[in-house]
């Protein structure tokens, strides 16, 4: 049976597309005003690697906090059930997910068999965790990707107060303007994000296996900041981390 | 590393330039003194001639705040008649970056030149100045000679700043310089928006866009938000005429027009680019403290 | 197909009658003269009832405000915009903000400017009370008294009778101090026979509601909390008065015909929950949303404690209506029996109150009861920023309910300003949350 | 030494530990609010130390406390939370703020630990105050003297009193060195000294704050020219890196309202009466947190007479974000220092104070209190 996910995010659209529980198509596409174009864009990319048409696959669930601006989809699930569901399939032995997107952040706490006990949303002034490194490493003017490696090359540590990541920057331009190194600056900037991932997960009481999924979950810097501030042994960090949701809405459309 | 791909348009940059005034002779002068305004944001470079304006540069401030400095410093000298670094007799620097302008003779905080700068720039009446810059927005009472009087600066969140502003044209996809016009062409204005913080507008933002909300409504529910914090701000000090607005938000005529609308008071204008109150203050100051260094 | 028959009640009309008259009355006192005293409802309402008085309680008002807000969000925003003018911080007591805002805007909502009283008379029951009414006082230039509220410990901390004693007695002594000082302020005599008649009624009234909401424990349900938010009410406003004890009695027979009948407040009821904290008043369409999933708020601590006279029964280690004076076949006679009968009701019965000076042990083991005893499958906490002396303790409940394993979700809110609520949010995290539980949208 | 007030703040923990093994392992009373009776714990032997946050970000508060919490009781709770108070024997805590006290109630939530709860009164202008407050400070005793297994004699309280109250008399002394046109200490060493002697033995700290006083003061210049004289008033304030750079842009701190300041010792026990019923009366009557602050704002008398006294040209009113009892303050305070002629700058603490965004305000602050340099 073919299946497919759909995950409309903040920032892009993400699409899997399974043939008996194996991957065969992946799309992605920026969403920004208009998200269902963007969904077009996603289907034909993940489409063709299928080597498939719309016509071929019998469901496509849907997932993502605007899920509800696209049509096409047969039925949805939320992001935290979508997580808990792929991240079990990937690897059985996690307990706790940390979804870090652009926008949202997220703690899922999850049984053996991926179901969700408990979550964890960002709240009020937590926002905004991947849109602010993305924005950090503007002001820093490197790319996301030097930006991780830069952090990496740190060991100096910083605080930084990121209760508001908008007012944190000023804090992190007075940095800049003091000439700290540029290194330190970064690793500062995923400590603080990392200290406040943290707190949301430890409201659902992490437990050992962690994984990170979502958009800001490739980055490197935060990876090492959050496996230190969780004190964890390691962090698991699935390929292809932003396609969590989708590979979960697939998978369940599969199972129902 | 992001989901996000890069958008092809920075709709947040703003404009860059430099210029001089061609009638005016810097040789002839007396003084010559130069101010840079190293903001979070952007900075800009002015050179006066005794105590006149003759040329400026405004510039996108980038990661290196001393580059930053001479990028704006040297762009200025390059709009001049051939002036040189050596030949501007004292140089302050103000704003974030104001310690590290490296060939400043000594550094000011930007309140007290964006008081200075304003006077010069609208004249000595002004006794309110509300400067909205990249990261804080401040509310200065000032004298007749743009002395500050008192001052008052946001807590808090960055709402209503010029970088909220950014990540929001960057989110409508507007270029930021049109953010105000288009947000002034709706029949009427809608609710503002609730949230004053930054990362809850946007989202609210998105909800307005699903409810049907144009682009341009959108728009004007922001800056309406915005211009009411500015407001509230503002009143902290109290408002007294006359009143201006200087620092980057003050091209926003979105902000602009509301904040006068809610104070129920005209803003001075000016034919000078209202960014660079800041460096224009500092110039003046250099004048005066190289004067009195000069006196016997 | 509707699992419970469904009926209006009979008491709607009157409560809403009830609420109307007490504006109406503020009113009118201004006109001809009559004393206005002001200050949090939670000031013990019998203790100036001693005079022939009206009193603007400064938590409804705002409430009231913030309901308004449904169909004008501009009434609020213009308070807490005159607030914010004038300096006080945003993330003070939203229900303050609004008063002080009403204010000094002049402006009353029932119409024409704020009333002014001729004193007023706050109870401290959180950090804010004392304080708020000190500004209000401020501005208004009238003057002002406060009562210090140092409510008993929870009975999980068995706190000795010597101290109990001293705290009754403390607040016994301030009682009578505020009686002297009502005399000085208003120049007139203070009539203890009306002031023991308020208590009487005040213990009574409670009792009653406490006794009504004994009866939203079976399933299903006789009111959801939308229900109950305007029945409590009218303790909130006027339990010191006869017609609060008459409405109360009232409303106790058609409950329990309702409950005798199994008519439901909710047709659908499947998922019984216990919310905390007030809900944010501009948006109870909220619970309305968590109606189409069957699920019913059944009660919260707030609403049953704040207008209930509630009593710890060692033996069953519970909480259960508390017996006024006459009840208890107690006679007050003089001042000093009513003050300190009084004094005991709020200290010992008015578990609301305590919670709010007693963020941890005691305010947990209170709501893990109210969550068995009202058959509830789960909690939904308001965490609210407008409160902070509900707020006190919010996430050790949120915390000690999942490890109980009674699914337990948080939203962020603000009991009045809803610049700081977030809809959307909201209602996608209900939704999560339902779904984590395996409930569908039932339409 | 005067060095002595920073080290000791610095190494608290350090000086805690030493401190229980040289007093074959006498109690240590850890307190979250400066209305803690120290005097009856000394009566008992047991050292009282105040609890304060470490300003260092932490993410294991969160799950307890709301954020809309002040960050002063995130942080305390955190230090908690990550043991770095283990060695405490006991913690306890008064009537204070509902912030705090959530602080203290998920601490024993989470640690068990032996725990006292005094429901002081919030009011402290009712007369009715005394009588209340003396009768729970005689039950505190009782249930201290049950912990302690060893009974609490009237002449203990005497000396318990005397200790608490040499440290307020010697402390006291050295604020009024401040009042000179050339203070003989800073601002920064000031807080060091008070922030020190709630985390040292008073017995001990004593002989420091004489011979600080004997030898080290006289003739001493914090600095030559000791600028513009500002107050800093407000919340719960151990700010080091703050104070030091308002100092470093050459002015001086010569006055404070802090609990980690002159609130917490201004004042010093009556001579007269049972023991108890004075110390009940001291706490009573000491310049009050703006939470006891009420009906009557006597707060107000009080700032604008320190700020006379000594002089200040303006005042810093800085505040934990979020604490409520400061900011219900806020307008009614600020209000009358302008009115006063005093300028006040209004700023708000984290957990981390980003010095950055904080120096631009006072630099400019302080330009704008200095004269016509620029004219």
């Amino acid at each position: 049976m073919v299946t497919a996910g759909m995950d409309v995010g903040a920032r892009t659209v993400k699409i899997v597309i399974l043939r008996d529980q194996r991957i065969v198509g992946k799309g992605v596409a920026t969403a920004g005003l208009e998200a269902d174009r963007a969904a077009e864009k996603a289907w034909e990319e993940a489409l063709k690697e299928a080597g498939i048409s719309k016509a071929d696959i019998s469901k496509v669930f849907a997932t993502g906090s605007r899920r509800g601006e696209v049509g096409g989809f047969d039925d949805e699930v939320s992001e935290v059930v979508a997580d808990g569901r792929a991240i079990n399939k990937v690897n059985p032995e996690i307990r706790t997910v940390l979804d870090v997107g652009a926008e949202e952040g997220r703690a899922i706490k999850i049984n053996s068999e991926g179901r969700v006990l408990e979550f964890a949303v960002n709240d009020k002034c937590a926002a905004g965790a991947g849109a602010f490194i993305e924005a950090m490493a503007r002001a820093m003017q490197v790319s996301t990707e030097e930006f991780g490696a830069l952090s990496l090359q740190s060991v100096k540590t910083i605080p930084i107060n990121a209760q508001c990541v908008i007012f944190a920057e000023s804090e992190v331009v007075s940095l800049v303007h003091e000439e700290t190194d540029r290194a330190d600056i970064c690793k500062a900037i995923d400590d603080a994000i990392s200290d406040r991932l943290t707190s949301m997960a430890r409201r659902v009481q992490v437990q050992p296996g962690v994984a990170l999924v979502g958009g800001a979950a490739r980055g490197v810097g935060l990876q090492r900041s959050l496996t230190t501030g969780l004190q964890l042994d390691e962090l698991f960090v699935p390929d292809d981390p932003e396609f969590v949701g989708a590979y979960g809405a697939a998978v369940i459309a599969a199972e129902t | 590393m992001f989901e996000a791909i890069k958008t092809e348009r920075e709709y947040w940059r703003w404009d860059e330039a430099n210029w001089a005034n061609p009638d005016m002779n810097w040789k002839s002068g007396e003084v010559i003194s130069a101010g840079v305004d190293v903001g979070s944001v952007s900075s800009q470079a002015v050179i006066m001639v005794d105590g006149e304006l003759y040329g400026y540069a405004n510039t996108r401030t980038g990661y290196n705040s001393p580059e930053s400095a001479r990028t704006a410093m040297n762009w200025a000298l390059e709009a001049s008649d051939g002036m040189k670094l050596e030949n501007i007799h004292f140089k302050v620097g103000t704003g974030y970056g104001r310690v590290k302008v490296p060939f400043a003779d000594k550094s000011i905080t930007e309140i007290a030149c964006h008081a200075r700068g304003a006077n010069y720039m609208y004249g000595p009446t002004v006794r309110t100045v509300m400067d909205m810059g990249g990261q804080d927005l401040k509310a200065i009472r000032c004298d007749d000679r743009g002395k500050v009087l008192n001052f008052l600066m946001n807590e808090k969140c960055a709402a209503g700043t010029g970088r909220g502003i950014e990540v929001i044209a960057d989110l409508l996809e507007v270029p930021i310089q049109e953010v105000g016009r288009r947000s002034l062409e709706v029949d009427e204005d809608p609710q503002p928006v609730s949230s004053t913080c930054v990362l809850f507008a946007k989202s609210e933002m998105m909800s307005l866009l699903k409810k049907g909300y144009s682009v341009n409504q959108a728009l004007a529910a922001y800056c309406a938000a915005m211009a009411y914090r500015v407001y509230t701000q503002i009143n902290e000090v109290g408002v007294v005429e006359d009143f201006v607005i200087t620092g980057g938000i003050a091209k926003n005529t979105g902000i602009v027009r509301r904040l006068e609308k809610l104070l129920g008071i005209e803003s001075l204008k000016t034919g000078v680019d209202c960014q660079l109150a800041g460096a224009i203050g500092a110039a003046l100051f250099g004048k005066v403290l190289y004067e009195k260094s000069h006196k016997k | 197909m509707a699992r419970y028959k469904m009926e209006p009640l009979r008491c709607w009309d009157k409560a809403k009658e009830l609420r109307r008259s007490v504006y109406e009355r503020v009113a009118k006192a201004r006109e001809n003269g009559k004393i206005i005293v002001a200050g949090g409802t939670e000031s013990m309402l019998a203790l100036p009832a001693g005079y022939d008085m009206e009193f603007l309680g400064g938590e409804p008002y705002a409430a009231s405000c913030a309901f308004a807000g449904v169909q004008d969000p501009g009434v609020c925003r213009e308070f807490f915009e005159a607030a914010e003018n004038a300096r006080y911080p945003r993330d003070l007591c939203a229900y303050m903000r609004i008063g002080v805002g009403s204010l000094l805007a002049d402006k009353y909502l029932a119409g024409g400017s704020y009333p002014r009283p001729t004193f007023n008379l706050q109870t401290h029951i959180c950090d804010t009370h004392g304080k708020w009414y000190q500004i209000m006082s401020d501005i208004e230039n009238v003057p002002y008294n406060a009562i210090d509220y140092v409510p008993y410990a929870w009975e999980t901390e068995n706190e000795s009778e010597p101290s109990k004693k001293l705290k009754r007695d403390y607040l016994v002594g301030q009682m009578l101090d505020v009686i002297e000082w009502m005399e000085k302020v208003t120049g007139q005599k203070y009539d203890d026979e009306r002031f023991i008649n308020a208590v009487n009624w005040e213990c009574e009234s409670t009792s009653l509601w406490a006794q009504c909401c004994m009866l939203n424990r079976t399933i299903p349900a006789v009111m959801d909390e939308k229900t109950m938010f305007s029945f409590y009410v009218i303790a909130v406003l006027m339990r010191q008065r006869k017609e609060s004890v008459d409405f109360y009695t009232e409303l106790l027979d058609e409950l329990k015909d309702r409950q005798r009948r199994g008519i439901a407040a909710c047709p659908d009821e499947q998922f019984r929950f216990v919310h905390d904290s007030q809900p944010p008043w501009f948006a109870l369409d909220v619970f309305r949303y968590l109606e189409r999933f069957g699920a019913v708020s059944v009660a919260a601590h707030y609403s049953i404690g704040l207008s209930g006279g509630w009593t710890y029964d060692p033996e069953l280690d519970t909480w259960l209506p508390a017996l006024p004076p006459k009840g208890a076949g107690v006679e007050l006679r003089t001042r000093q029996e009513a003050c300190e009968w009084y004094a005991e009701w709020l200290l010992a019965y008015h578990t609301m109150l305590r919670s709010l000076r007693w963020s941890g042990r005691g305010k947990n083991k209170r709501i893990l009861d109210i969550v068995k005893k009202w058959n509830a499958d789960g909690m939904i906490i308001h965490l609210n920023r407008g409160c902070e002396g509900t707020a006190v303790g919010q996430m050790e409940l949120h915390r000690f309910m999942n490890d109980q394993g009674i699914p337990c979700m948080t939203y962020e809110g603000n009991v009045a300003d809803s610049r700081e609520f977030d809809r959307e949010r909201t209602i996608a995290k209900i939704e999560t949350f339902m779904e984590t539980l395996g409930r569908k949208k039932l339409y | 030494m005067i060095a002595d007030f920073k080290s000791i703040y610095e190494n608290r923990h350090n000086y805690a530990r030493e401190w229980k093994e040289r007093n074959n392992d006498h109690k240590i009373f850890g307190y979250m609010c400066t209305y803690m009776p120290e005097e009856i714990l000394y009566a008992a032997r047991v050292l009282p130390l105040r609890i304060l946050g470490a300003h260092e970000p932490q993410n294991v508060s969160e799950p307890h406390i709301l954020g809309m919490f002040c960050p002063f009781c995130r942080d305390v709770l955190a230090q908690g939370v990550l043991g770095r108070y283990d060695y405490l024997d006991a913690i306890g805590i008064t009537h204070s703020c509902q912030h705090i006290h959530q602080a203290y109630e998920s601490w024993v939530l989470h640690k068990k630990i032996k725990n006292f709860f005094i429901p002081t009164p919030n009011n402290h202008q009712t007369s009715r105050a005394l009588p209340y407050l003396r009768g729970q400070l005689e039950i505190f005793k009782e249930q201290i003297e049950e912990w302690t297994g060893s009974e609490i004699g009237d002449e203990d309280l005497l000396r318990g009193i005397d200790i608490v109250d040499k440290t307020r008399m010697l402390m006291g002394a050295v604020y009024e060195t401040r009042k000179s046109d050339i203070p003989s200490i800073s601002g920064l060493d000031s807080m060091y000294m008070v922030v020190a002697s709630q985390m040292a033995d008073k017995g001990e700290f004593n002989w420091i704050l004489e011979e600080v006083l004997g030898s080290e003061l006289p003739g001493r210049a914090a600095r030559e020219d000791p600028g513009i004289r500002l107050m800093i008033i407000g919340s719960e304030d151990d700010d080091a890196g703050f104070v030091e750079m308002v100092e470093g842009f050459g002015a001086s701190i010569v006055v404070d309202d802090h609990c980690t300041g002159s609130r917490y010792f201004w004042n010093v026990t009556e001579k007269e009466g049972d023991p108890l019923t004075r110390i009940a009366e001291r706490y009573i009557k000491r310049p009050p947190c703006p939470i006891k602050d009420f009906p009557a704002r006597n707060r107000v008398p009080h700032l604008i007479g320190l700020a006379r006294d000594f002089d200040v040209a303006g005042v810093i009113v800085i505040q934990q974000k979020f604490c409520d009892p400061h900011e219900l303050d806020k307008v009614a305070v600020t209000k009358a220092l302008e009115a006063a002629g005093y300028p006040t700058l209004y700023l708000e603490f984290d957990v981390t104070v980003p010095l950055g965004p904080f120096r631009i305000r006072v630099e400019a602050f302080l330009e704008m209190l200095r004269s016509e340099a620029l004219f």
